[in-house]
């Protein structure tokens, strides 16, 4: 057996590129490890990881804050858990989201939690 | 059909002694590295500070001028990490818990030349100060 | 003496806990602690219940829940936090959404400390409550026209941290 | 006599006056008037001939006779002109076969036999008499706030309501004819007015759907026609007889007439809404509530367990006693699960009719004393009871605006005093201390001597179900829902009057049934059972019942509805709104919560258990029919 | 039965029913509990449950609800003293009937959903058990001849020996009554069930505490009929049919700690599947015999 | 609509361990549809990293979950060590790996018991927790705690266990094997509880993919996928094979976990055997994390993402956690639809939901 958690291939791809390659990624079989989000100062740092066989590859695009950005769901349904909690906790906007809790995902004390806005009063 | 599979072990149980530990009328025997609370040897204190700093739950107020070590029992989580960073080594993992209350406690050590034993409560107002700054 | 200290129910709810204490609550049912011997009954029902078992602290979302399983318990009733973050929020009080202890929404009458609370230190809090029990019974029987004058329907409605 | 024949008369004249007055007052005050008279009439008659154990009139003569026949002719030719008119042609043949042969037979072998009593009156035809009377009346008066509504309801249509009430009591008149016949051939006669009365009832809004199920109706009452007439024909032909009462005495003599027994039977299961006919009844329910309460609950099907117990004294452990028997347990059961996957209030009312029918037709089938006395009383408190029932529905539909019954939620709040007469009206149907288990009880007890452990069988599983089903609407009608206005101040007056009579008649009964039993039953019985006489329910047990349903009705009177604790809100797993209607949902979305009923569509679905009724019904009737022309042959 | 003797049956039960039902609950628990190895409750915590209760603070959720549980409890009351007064055995189980759909209707009043679909549940159980129940009736009449239970107890022959079939189907619908696993559907004595509490979730305080009682003098009722089966004028069978009893109520414990909750599909399938074959089997052999 | 009941599931259910909400839409008892919330206990501790220094945010991460707490803290440590690139001695990787096995086998018969609650077996449910009593008991010896351990840390492990205590730690597990043997034969023989539990909630390997579960879920679904395989810990040395299913029901999930649970035991054997002398910790000091990785970690309910960004500072920039539950919910939801309102509490427990790690 081989570390095979040392592989991490983080991919860098163009926003407009996302629905493609993850639709060729799970034609190839592969399975939809998780989503999240980092908010830089670009604007937020978004990956994708999936799996095959116990190795991981990891979308990554970088998207400004505005951008609204094409939902997976309908591609991998179960990530609409991830999604809908990227767009609660930092307001990140995706396009057809197939199970969408309008922000309503968690209910927290003030909005986008993670990327505080300056309207909204005091942040941290 | 296979029923009362269980049959077996609950017919056991029926005529053996319970399992039950008699909790409040036997104590419990605590085991060697039961984190239970902590206890500072207040004399040997240096009110350097680094436990409040690295304390994860903030349950630590040290008074370098007063020469006061706080600890709100309520705010504690019992991760000794306090333990492993103190530079004198007076803080002690003791294994019994600290007991509930009705109140929240704060149980306050000073240390000084005269007096080398922990006042177990603190005046109220300390205790506000203490435990009532609330976090946004 | 009343008997509400010999059949004390309880409702257990998890606020925002890490289910540590959670797990110690339950444990308090098994065999080796066996709650029951007091003549404890996890009812789950709050209508039920006479000591209302919180761990955890109180969030956006679970504020209300909290605040109506209380309304819902019939006097003479008794609460005891379980756990430091039902005592203060501990680790996680300076978390955004951690509104802090359970005492912000509620009075509460007995504090269990521990991360997570031992079963032993749990059994020592719930008799603690029982005596907050008796304690509240017999204030009841001096007074019994006085109850909670809050009409308890209205309190859950209000949601004004939303907008 | 003359009172008999003003029952049979004055509604008919009555009938006639209200197609002629056509404005809403003159309507109103002839439909009370004559209710007041027909109703006064069938107690006074009650009075009159109580003492006597039966009488016979000879009444009647040619001419009459032959006025019938051209009535009955006349009858024909609107069936087949109907049945040609809306393409049902299977109507228009089964009026085609049955006339034709009822006229040759009069012609030829009737003439030939005198009949000396042509009416009669005895306890159990004054039972019905009263039941008509009074109940069929009272749905009468009833039906005057009713069709006004109704009218509002369908203002398109053109305001039927004279020919409505025409039939109502043209109806009346037909059903008091039925039940102090002697005459088989005017029984017959009378049989077919009400057949077709039916007909114009359940079609009365004229709708593709009302007519469909009004020919469903009218065929299978034909089909019921066609025995009648055979029956008559046998009777007439081998046994040279045309009157009930002689032919059961043969029977009770030892005279073989299992034939013309069977096909009377026969006639009454399908006008009882037996399995396999079961689904007339169903398809009726179309009809304005009032028809439902008068023909499907307390008259027209009950003149086909009327028959069915008539002949019981020939019934029993003969081939025609044993299909009754089947049938009506059959249906009983069948009937009784099916009704639980109903939701519409009125095929429930409808299932536990063709249930109750099913349970009455057992009975006479089993013909032992202990047995009819069961199914007389079942046909009492059914009759009082399930009006009762169907008149709650039609008010609460028009004032809820549906027959649901998981639309009747919270109905305590919105219309107290109509809930309450429905909860009397549910508890009488299935609990202890009412009527209609008493009837059980003694049917169950009547099922275990007479050595029928298949019937007990069935009884048992169908009182389960009677049970489930009745119970859950009691449930929807006892909730109490937060924020529901009172709107029971719309109802009309006469709907109230009705309403409480019945609601009045319901428990006293139950109340006085002892007596009843005691002198109306058991000297009808004694009559016609003349050899043994053991009770169904000891006397102690029965007057037990009565002291129950004393403290049932006399507790909420000391209750009171008073409680001086703090009244909380539901419990909602810690996400109740505070209004208890709505709770914190997913999404974090106000959701109102929603209580619906049982309904086990997989176990008890209407469709499986109609199929398989239908058939194991179908079955018996053509095995029975089967073996007694294979005995002729 | 003759007047002074079912005046005593009466009077013994009010008295003796709930003391004897409280303690049953009480060994109940107790024996549960050590099942589980545990070392369980006292003996007499039901009894402080029960006065606890009394005590609690009067809350309820509309004002007929309470109505409904009183009516529920008389007439369990009422159906016991019918019982053990030696009446009719069919008026008996008519009677239970009608105390079990107070409750019922009880739980549907307070339009809660928890308690509305353990109504639903219980409505279920009562239409599992009740074919049952009256076949349990129908055998007695079989062999005495008469639906008294005053002559069942007094007649020649032991019930059992005609209706092990009947009995072992009345056993099979006591795990039902006593809401007892693998049948504790609507509401369940163990705390953790997907109902909450189910038919009981609205009532609290007295009300509940009366339903308590209520159960109790249930539970020794039907412990009645289970004696009903043994006990004949041999003067040793009261002794063994009280044994009986004890033995039978143990095994409910027993089957209690040994199964799963079922479903209801299961529930109503079983038991209207063990009165169709031991009870329908056992009243033909009686027919056939007798 | 019709005959359809609504009603609300949770967050206050003493069926539920935890606080979850289901708006129920039921016919009869048979669930049309299951609408899923969640949030009742999100504290938002991953936002922590900007108060928290990296080596005391282990506490913080142990305490995102009291069941899974032991995996969570090693899954931050790996994370947070492969960024400063710290290779920590064998004899901690070793013993991470007895305490994880440990903590599988405490989490899976938590588990097991409260599947027996689920479905009314309550003296199940008590010899189920009484056993689990002698794991804690363990974890009490050698942590000093019973649910929390705080013995992690970045670069290594803070206690040991000496040699007797791992005696101890076989002969206990070993002992509770027999026992065990009973309760499994309850799960996998008894009438009731087969009855209960197959054919119930059927996941196909394909609908097993298609919702990307993980752990005992997609392996009781025929699914072969365990963390444990990518090499992390000592794993690749035990020899260690998952354990498969295909059912896909239930009942098959209930195996899978008992099988697992035999499987730790064994584990654990051969790791105390195997177990080499030496360091438990290398120091931290002088080396911030920096870069980003993602750890992967095989917790008793299925692989767990720990993302961890260094800033080069003290604060981590960006810590993340994927739940094993956070992905195993759509599959919740699909599985609930056309089961029975008595099977929801069966459903929830079978994904072994842990709402407080999902949230977070």
């Amino acid at each position: 057996m081989t570390e095979k958690w040392r592989i991490q291939n983080f991919i860098v791809i163009e926003p407009a590129q996302l629905i493609e390659k993850v639709q060729d990624l799970k034609a190839d079989g592969y399975r939809l490890g998780q989503i999240h989000c980092t908010k830089i100062s670009e604007g937020f740092e978004l990956t994708y990881s999936l799996d095959k066989d116990h190795i991981l590859t990891n979308l990554r695009l970088i998207i400004p804050e505005e951008k609204e950005i094409m939902s997976v769901t309908g591609i991998y349904w179960p990530a609409f858990i991830f999604e809908n909690e990227m767009q609660d906790l930092f307001g990140v906007k995706f396009k057809h989201m197939a199970l969408n809790y309008g922000g309503r995902f968690f209910k927290v004390s003030q909005q986008t939690p993670w990327n505080p806005k300056e309207t909204e009063g005091k942040a941290e | 059909m296979a029923s009362f599979k269980l049959g077996r072990m609950v017919m056991r149980s029926l005529f053996k002694k319970p399992a039950t530990l008699m909790y409040p009328v036997i104590q419990r025997e605590w085991q060697e590295r039961t984190r239970g609370h902590i206890e500072n040897e207040i004399d040997e204190c240096i009110f350097c500070g680094i436990c409040q700093k690295k304390c994860p739950a903030n349950a630590l107020t040290v008074d370098k001028i007063s020469k006061s070590w706080t600890i709100a029992r309520m705010q504690c989580i019992q991760c000794s990490c306090c333990i492993e960073v103190c530079p004198k080594k007076c803080l002690k993992n003791m294994n019994i818990y600290t007991s509930p209350s009705t109140e929240k406690v704060v149980d306050r050590y000073v240390g000084s030349p005269q007096e080398s034993k922990p006042v177990p409560k603190a005046a109220p107002e300390e205790e506000n100060e203490a435990v009532g700054e609330k976090v946004l | 003496m009343s008997y509400v200290t010999k059949s004390p129910w309880i409702i257990h709810y998890d606020g925002s806990s890490c289910n540590g204490c959670d797990i110690e609550v339950l444990a308090c049912l098994t065999p080796i602690y066996d709650l029951e011997r007091f003549g404890i009954i996890n009812t789950g029902n709050p209508k039920h219940a006479d000591i209302f078992l919180v761990t955890g602290s109180v969030n956006e979302q679970n504020v209300n829940v909290v605040k109506q399983i209380y309304e819902q318990m019939p006097e003479p009733k008794a609460v005891v936090a379980v756990g430091i973050c039902a005592a203060s929020g501990g680790i996680f009080k300076e978390c955004y959404n951690v509104m802090g202890g359970i005492d912000t929404v509620i009075p509460v009458d007995v504090y269990v400390p521990g991360c997570a609370a031992r079963p032993e230190a749990i059994i020592d809090g719930v008799v603690k409550g029982i005596g907050v029990l008796a304690e509240k019974r017999a204030a009841m029987d001096k007074k019994p026209a006085i109850m909670d004058k809050k009409p308890a329907a209205t309190v859950q409605t209000e949601d004004n941290e939303e907008a | 006599m003359t009172i008999v024949l003003f029952l049979i008369l004055f509604p008919l004249i009555a009938a006639l006056t209200l197609l002629v007055f056509k404005t809403d007052a003159a309507r109103d005050i002839i439909v009370k008037a004559s209710s007041i008279l027909i109703a006064a009439a069938s107690i006074y008659l009650a009075v009159q001939y109580f003492d006597s154990k039966e009488e016979y009139f000879e009444f009647g003569n040619v001419t009459l006779s032959t006025l019938m026949m051209v009535i009955e002719i006349c009858l024909a030719i609107i069936i087949f002109y109907l049945g040609i008119k809306n393409k049902k042609y299977l109507a228009s043949v089964l009026a085609a076969i049955q006339t034709p042969v009822m006229v040759w037979f009069e012609l030829n072998i009737g003439h030939s036999i005198t009949v000396v009593n042509n009416l009669y009156a005895d306890r159990f035809s004054i039972i019905m008499g009263l039941i008509i009377g009074v109940i069929g009346t009272s749905i009468c008066w009833y039906s005057i706030g009713y069709m006004k509504d109704f009218q509002h309801h369908h203002h398109e249509e053109p305001d039927r309501r004279p020919w409505f009430f025409f039939l109502m009591f043209l109806f009346i008149s037909a059903m008091f004819g039925i039940v102090f016949s002697n005459n088989l051939v005017w029984l017959y006669f009378f049989w077919e007015i009400t057949t077709l009365c039916s007909f114009f009832l359940i079609s009365y809004t004229k709708t593709q759907e009302t007519i469909n199920n009004a020919f469903r109706a009218l065929i299978m009452n034909l089909f019921g026609g066609v025995g009648f007439v055979l029956a008559i024909v046998v009777l007439g032909r081998f046994y040279g007889i045309l009157e009930l009462n002689q032919m059961i005495a043969m029977g009770t003599m030892g005279i073989n007439v299992v034939i013309p027994a069977s096909l009377l039977a026969f006639a009454g299961i399908t006008k009882a809404a037996q399995m396999p006919f079961n689904s007339w009844l169903l398809g009726a329910m179309v009809a304005p509530t009032p028809t439902s309460a008068l023909l499907h609950s307390s008259t027209m099907v009950k003149a086909g367990v009327f028959i069915i117990v008539k002949l019981s004294p020939v019934l029993g452990w003969n081939i025609a006693g044993i299909m009754v028997t089947m049938v009506g347990g059959i249906t009983f059961l069948l009937a009784s699960f099916a009704a639980i996957s109903q939701s519409n209030a009125k095929r429930v009312l409808a299932y536990s009719t063709a249930a109750n029918l099913g349970l009455i037709a057992a009975c006479a089938g089993i013909g032992t004393y202990a047995a009819v006395w069961a199914a007389i009383m079942l046909i009492i408190f059914h009759a009082v009871t399930k009006s009762l029932l169907f008149l709650c529905v039609g008010t609460a539909e028009h004032n809820i605006g549906s027959r649901d019954i998981e639309d009747m939620d919270g109905l305590f709040g919105r219309m107290p005093k109509l809930a309450t007469f429905m909860i009397v009206g549910i508890a009488g149907m299935f609990l202890a201390p009412f009527g209609m288990l008493i009837s059980k009880w003694a049917a169950m007890k009547a099922f275990i001597d007479s050595g029928n452990i298949l019937l007990v069988m069935i009884i048992a599983f169908g009182s389960a179900a009677t049970l489930f089903y009745w119970t859950k609407w009691l449930g929807k009608m006892a909730a109490i829902m937060a924020k529901r206005e009172n709107i029971q101040s719309n109802v009309h007056k006469e709907e109230w009057h009705v309403l409480t009579l019945l609601t009045l008649l319901t428990i006293i009964i139950c109340l006085i049934f002892p007596m009843i039993s005691s002198l109306l039953i058991v000297p009808y019985l004694q009559t016609v059972f003349p050899s043994v006489s053991v009770m169904a329910l000891s006397s102690g047990n029965m007057y037990i019942m009565s002291a129950m349903l004393a403290l049932v009705v006399l507790l909420p009177l000391l209750f009171n509805g008073k409680s001086n604790r703090r009244i909380v809100p539901i419990y909602m797993s810690g996400a109740n709104l505070g209004d208890d209607l709505t709770f914190r949902g997913s999404m974090q979305k106000d959701v109102a919560v929603s209580l619906k009923n049982w309904y086990m569509e997989e176990y008890f679905g209407e469709k499986k258990m109609n199929l398989i009724g239908i058939i194991a019904a179908a079955a018996v009737l053509v095995s029975t029919f089967a073996l007694l022309l294979g005995g002729l042959i | 039965m003759n007047l002074t003797t079912s005046i005593i049956g009466i009077t013994a039960y009010l008295i003796l029913a709930p003391v004897a039902g409280g303690l049953l609950a009480g060994i109940d628990r107790k024996i549960s509990a050590r099942m589980q190895g545990r070392f369980g409750p006292p003996i007499l915590q039901p009894f402080y449950d029960f006065f606890k209760l009394l005590e609690k603070e009067p809350i309820t959720v509309n004002k007929v609800q309470d109505f409904y549980v009183m009516c529920f409890l008389l007439f369990i009351i009422i159906t016991g003293c019918f019982f053990f007064a030696g009446g009719d055995l069919l008026l008996v189980i008519f009677t239970l009937t009608l105390a079990s759909v107070f409750l019922v209707v009880a739980a549907f009043s307070s339009n809660s959903p928890y308690a509305q679909v353990g109504a639903e549940r219980e409505l279920l159980q009562m239409m599992a058990y009740e074919p049952m129940a009256l076949l349990t009736a129908v055998g007695f009449y079989l062999v005495n001849g008469s639906f008294n239970v005053a002559d069942a107890v007094t007649s020649q022959v032991m019930a059992i020996q005609y209706l092990p079939g009947i009995f072992l189907g009345f056993v099979f619908i006591l795990t039902i009554k006593l809401r007892k696993s693998p049948f504790d559907l609507s509401m369940s004595h163990h705390a953790h069930q997907e109902l909450v509490k189910g038919l009981t979730t609205e009532f609290s305080g007295k009300t509940m505490a009366f339903i308590e009682i209520a159960h109790w003098y249930e539970n020794i009722f039907l412990l009645g009929i289970v004696y009903m089966f043994i006990a004949y004028s041999a003067v040793w069978s009261p002794v063994i049919a009280v044994i009986v009893c004890f033995a039978i109520y143990f095994l409910e414990i027993l089957i209690d700690n040994n199964y799963a909750r079922m479903k209801w599909q299961i529930a109503l399938n079983s038991s209207w599947v063990v009165a169709l074959t031991f009870g329908f089997v056992n009243l033909l052999i009686l027919y056939f015999i007798g | 609509m019709g005959k359809r009941t609504i009603i609300p599931f949770g967050p206050q259910h003493p069926v539920l361990p935890e606080p979850v909400h289901l708006d129920l839409v039921i016919e009869d008892e048979k669930v049309i549809e299951a609408i899923p919330s969640i949030g009742f206990i999100h504290r938002g501790l991953e936002k922590l990293v900007e108060k928290k220094e990296y080596t005391e945010l282990v506490y913080v991460i142990e305490r995102i979950c009291g069941i899974c707490s032991f995996g969570h803290g090693w899954g931050y440590c790996h994370a947070v060590e492969s960024l400063m690139n710290i290779e920590i001695p064998e004899r901690a990787n070793y013993l991470r790996t007895i305490w994880h096995e440990l903590s599988r086998m405490h989490s899976h018969m938590l588990w097991l018991g409260l599947l027996a609650d689920g479905f009314g077996f309550e003296s199940l449910f008590m010899h189920c927790w009484r056993l689990r009593e002698k794991v804690l008991d363990l974890f009490e010896k050698t942590t000093g705690g019973r649910v929390i351990f705080s013995v992690c840390k970045v670069g290594g492990v803070r206690k040991d266990i000496d040699k007797a205590d791992l005696k101890e730690i076989v002969n206990v597990t070993r002992g509770m094997e027999k026992e065990f043997r009973e309760l499994a034969d309850t799960f996998m023989k008894d009438y009731s509880v087969k009855n209960r539990l197959a054919g119930i909630g059927v996941l196909s390997k394909e609908d097993a993919l298609e919702l990307c579960t993980v752990g005992p879920m997609a392996r009781a679904s025929g699914v072969y996928l365990d963390m444990r395989l990518t090499g992390h810990g000592v794993y690749d040395k035990l020899g260690f094979e998952p354990c498969i299913e295909t059912a896909g029901d239930c009942y098959a999930r209930c195996i899978v976990r008992i099988r697992e649970i035999y499987q730790s035991i064994d584990l654990i054997s051969k790791a105390a055997e195997m177990i080499p002398d030496g360091e438990i910790a290398v120091p931290v000091k002088g080396n911030l994390p920096k870069g980003e990785f993602i750890a992967r970690l095989e917790q008793p309910r299925g692989e767990c993402f720990y993302y961890a960004k260094g800033a080069d500072s003290k604060f981590l920039e960006r810590f993340r956690v994927r739940t094993p539950t956070n992905i195993n919910l759509p599959a919740l939801v699909k599985i609930l639809q056309g089961c029975d309102l008595a099977d929801v509490p069966m459903l929830i427990l079978t994904i072994d939901p842990c709402i407080s790690c999902t949230e977070r």
